[in-house]
């Protein structure tokens, strides 16, 4: 036995096509529904978003930093927590209809680092997003935030907080906290869409984006609530 | 090796100019997309990106075409929902197609052509900055610009451990494959979620261990390091410059022709 | 089983072609080892024989039969080829060893019953039935490393593919695995190791795979090994009985220390 | 600078006591080696000598001077100690190989220009000068450990620990480390290194450390190496040009295969 030659020559129209159609397999991140690509909201919407998620925003930097201050080592415990934030939102989750889909994850991270830090950690995950998978945006990255950085994880959070009262077990106040910030990120996000193409009005456009995007959206929150209440699981196990 | 479009940003001829300057030219051209009208303007906002980035920044053009259909699936799903009327068509319209309350409208085609060629051209802006600049050049940038420094610390941090844990969820996610963890809905579910585990647990433990390396180095506060001068670039400013003011001027002019 | 490659390529688009048309067999009865740089391509090519990397040409067989992969092609080949990695921290995800080791076989469809069945089985095979309840995260590196392979041995497959079995466990550590290793021969799974070691290769191996440049070579350990030119070429190390051989103008090949000295006296 | 050990007791709550009165003494001109089984508490004593691990009992001393544990202390200890841990990853935080080199000197409070030319030194008796500016994460695990290392000889100690510095890097990798490590000597600074290879540790180091038991034990490489009661003990095994010496009956002790031959011939 020696060594074997010989490779098959591909021509370059193949290889684009083998490039795209493949891209999914090898590319974390690839097709989410909930993020606004770049280019999709007029500017007063652009600036709008990115005006209303500001102050979320500085609050968490300003929680955050006050946090390091006191305690410097969480400097890299915090990174960790977005590390983890943007490599969850970029596996690709199992799903009812085949379509590839991934968790948003801020529900977990609402519960485990709390809505101020989460609003920081999110904007830094989106920029990230933005620029190594060319998912989202930077004239949308406001608008993102707001969804998927402070709706999400404050609606994961309170619904986490008002089971907890209740007296929910665990894995119920897990299902709903990861299921309805899922949930909340993209209601808001149709709610964004609609705003910005009132066709012919903000409640039917509102309609029509949800009805479209709740196809994927809903089963996709369910999934994340019951991967939510795996993870919590082992969690406490260990 | 997935991150395909970060890969190219380090190794980019364009790491060698300015994240200013570089920034000037995809701000400026993201705002000019989003203002110029969209047919021809969008088309030649993608066109001229893409020339630079092949002839200029050296992308290679399967990556850069690969880069572009990234958000593919929302760009088409989002389009295509703009383009679909509900309830009764606006007085004025052409109707081109009803069902019910659903219809399509010459206007709301052309909506939806407009939010295509808006988004296809910012893409083409965000991706040409994303494969020309790695992500420790904005940071350093972040921190010029007066973010406090623990932000851009975790956020530097954060990128490298990205990398790290990356690592590990796809190891635990081909070791969860390989015996069969991922065969049916339920399994998938309970394996999916004992990998999100996975992955946090072990951020937890390599934040520990690198707390410790880096204690170990003597970290007290701030990650202090040298950062890359980078001087501006008269010539590729100028050109930035021509680019912008002749985008202007198009959106301008074809404001006037096209109304 | 045969388990064979052919013609394989497979690569990432950062980092071009890292298999550029690879061939392969795999035969029962054989301990092949894997040889070859770090970065060479070691992993990749086990990661393609298993059917976690899917290449980009080329096919993987088993007796002759074309792997495909499809959900059901890949089930089928899981069952018959499993791979372990070098690092064991990311290959146990479950909280106790037990529990790790019985993902495989539950996953198979097989009743509690017959999953504790294995999971004893796969446990007495490494050594380490008495780790059973232990947390996965109290154990030491040496232990990690044969569960991991517990968690494998569980599926029970015709071949095993190990990368790096014996990297950064102590001589002891060392000699543990090879015992466990050598049991599950006896037990009729066939064994292949990637490992940087050009002295346990030697002394272990009988047929060696040596990486280098995108392409493989297969021979008889003890001949590629001994073969300066590829040794240089693919970055590794002639091992010392083999170096000692040719340096004292022996025409024999000796494997080990037992082997050298004997031929000494 | 004499770095020094006594009496040292060191442990975790989960573990109990890892070492259990150690002395140690590492000298400038020696080349020591740090031998014992996984879990044996190598890496707890390296820790305790570079001020990592506060001991709960027992002093490190440089130049016969104990160590502070105060954040003054720890300063002046690191500016001359400098650990290098197995993992690189654990010790590299920026994802830009020449910032991460830069770390340490400016913590130091150097000023930019002399940190810079710190990092272009580091780099150079590393033999990674074309690194500077590449990613952390795109470099292969052995470029990865020459990073590290490179991260602590810019703070110019005098005593540099490595934690097994050629495991896991290939026949290649670990001459290119050794090559480093012998110019780095050549420079002044003093290695120390911790590992589980003995036939390295026999060709490489002239005084040798063996941790068992909490113990350690201090004496010649070839001496402590070839003495079968101790290897047996801390879970070792005797280097092959030791065992073939003992089994010839010969009363030298040969260090590596050129020996071996001399001896021979």
């Amino acid at each position: 036995m020696g060594i074997r030659h010989g490779r098959a020559t591909v021509s370059q129209s193949q290889e684009l096509v083998r490039v795209i159609t493949t891209i999914g397999t090898r590319h974390p991140g690839k097709d989410s529904a909930v993020h606004i690509a770049e280019g999709f909201l007029p500017v007063p919407h652009a600036v709008g978003w990115a005006v209303a998620a500001a102050p979320f925003v500085v609050h968490g930097v300003r929680a955050t930093v006050r946090q390091v201050r006191e305690h410097p080592e969480d400097r890299v415990l915090l990174a960790a927590a977005g590390a983890f934030t943007f490599i969850l939102s970029a596996l690709k989750m199992p799903s009812v209809t085949g379509s590839s889909s991934h968790p948003t994850g801020t529900g977990a991270g609402a519960i485990l680092f709390r809505p101020p830090v989460m609003a920081f950690l999110s904007t830094v995950v989106l920029l990230f997003q933005a620029l190594l998978l060319a998912h989202g945006g930077l004239t949308t990255l406001g608008a993102n935030v707001f969804s998927m950085g402070i709706a999400g994880p404050w609606v994961g959070y309170g619904a986490y907080a008002a089971l907890r009262r209740l007296r929910a077990p665990l894995e119920v106040q897990v299902f709903f906290a990861m299921a309805l910030a899922d949930l909340a990120t993209y209601l808001v996000t149709s709610f964004q869409l609609a705003l910005a193409y009132p066709d012919p009005s903000v409640g039917a456009a509102f309609a029509k984006f949800a009805t479209i995007f709740a196809l994927t959206q809903v089963p996709l929150a369910v999934i994340e609530g019951l991967v939510g209440v795996v993870l919590f699981r082992v969690l406490r196990s260990i | 090796m997935a991150f395909s479009i970060d890969a190219a940003a380090w190794g980019s001829p364009w790491r060698r100019i300015a994240v200013a300057d570089k920034a000037l030219l995809v701000t400026g051209t993201l705002v000019l997309d989003l203002l110029v009208p969209a047919w021809p303007g969008t088309l030649l906002v993608a066109a001229g990106l893409t020339i630079a980035a092949i002839a200029s920044a050296r992308v290679d053009w399967r990556l850069w075409l690969a880069a572009l259909a990234l958000p593919l699936t929302f760009v088409l799903t989002g389009v295509l929902s703009i383009a679909l009327q509900v309830g009764p068509p606006a007085p004025g319209s052409t109707p081109w197609w009803s069902w019910g309350p659903l219809a399509v409208t010459a206007e709301s085609v052309a909506r939806a052509g407009t939010v295509l060629g808006r988004s296809l051209a910012g893409t083409c802006a965000v991706v040409l900055l994303a494969v020309s600049t790695p992500m420790v050049d904005l940071v350093d940038a972040g921190r010029r610009l007066g973010v406090p420094a623990p932000a851009m610390d975790i956020a530097a941090l954060m990128y490298r451990l990205l990398f790290v844990l990356w690592e590990s969820a796809v190891t635990i996610r081909s070791a969860q494959a390989a015996r069969l963890g991922y065969v049916g809905l339920r399994r998938s579910v309970r394996s999916f979620g004992s990998l999100a585990a996975g992955v946090l647990v072990s951020a937890w433990d390599r934040s520990r261990r690198l707390e410790q390396g880096l204690s170990g180095r003597g970290y007290t506060d701030d990650l202090r390091t040298l950062r890359h001068v980078r001087p501006h670039s008269p010539v590729f400013l100028a050109a930035t410059g021509a680019w912008l003011l002749a985008l202007a001027a198009i959106g301008t002019y074809g404001s006037g022709v096209l109304g | 089983m045969i388990l064979q490659a052919e013609g394989l390529t497979a690569g990432y688009r950062s980092r071009g072609r890292v298999l550029d048309g690879i061939g392969v067999t795999l035969a029962p009865g054989e301990r092949t080892v894997l040889l070859g740089a770090n970065g060479s391509g070691k992993t990749t090519l086990l990661g393609c024989l298993s059917g976690a990397v899917v290449p980009t040409g080329g096919v993987v067989a088993a007796d002759g039969i074309p792997l495909q992969h499809t959900r059901r092609g890949l089930t089928d080949h899981r069952r018959r080829v499993q791979l372990v990695l070098q690092d064991p921290d990311d290959q146990l995800f479950s909280a106790d060893v037990g529990q790790d080791v019985s993902f495989g076989p539950l996953n198979l469809g097989l009743s509690e019953d017959e999953a504790r069945e294995r999971v004893a089985e796969a446990l007495d095979l490494l050594g380490i039935a008495h780790l059973g309840e232990r947390a996965t995260h109290q154990l030491s590196y040496g232990e990690k490393k044969r569960v991991a392979v517990a968690g494998a041995v569980a599926m029970r497959p015709d071949h095993l593919l190990l990368d790096e079995p014996t990297a950064g466990l102590d001589p002891d550590g060392v000699e543990d695995m090879l015992a466990a290793i050598a049991r599950l021969e006896a037990h009729g799974t066939t064994i292949t190791m990637a490992t940087h070691d050009v002295d346990l290769a030697l002394s272990w191996g009988t047929s060696a795979i040596v990486v280098t440049g995108g392409r493989a070579v297969q021979g008889p350990v003890a001949e590629l090994l001994g073969d300066a030119d590829l040794v240089t070429a693919a970055h590794l190390r002639i091992p010392w009985p083999l170096e000692l051989a040719t340096r004292l103008g022996w025409s024999t090949r000796p494997r080990d220390l037992d082997e050298v000295l004997r031929q000494l006296s």
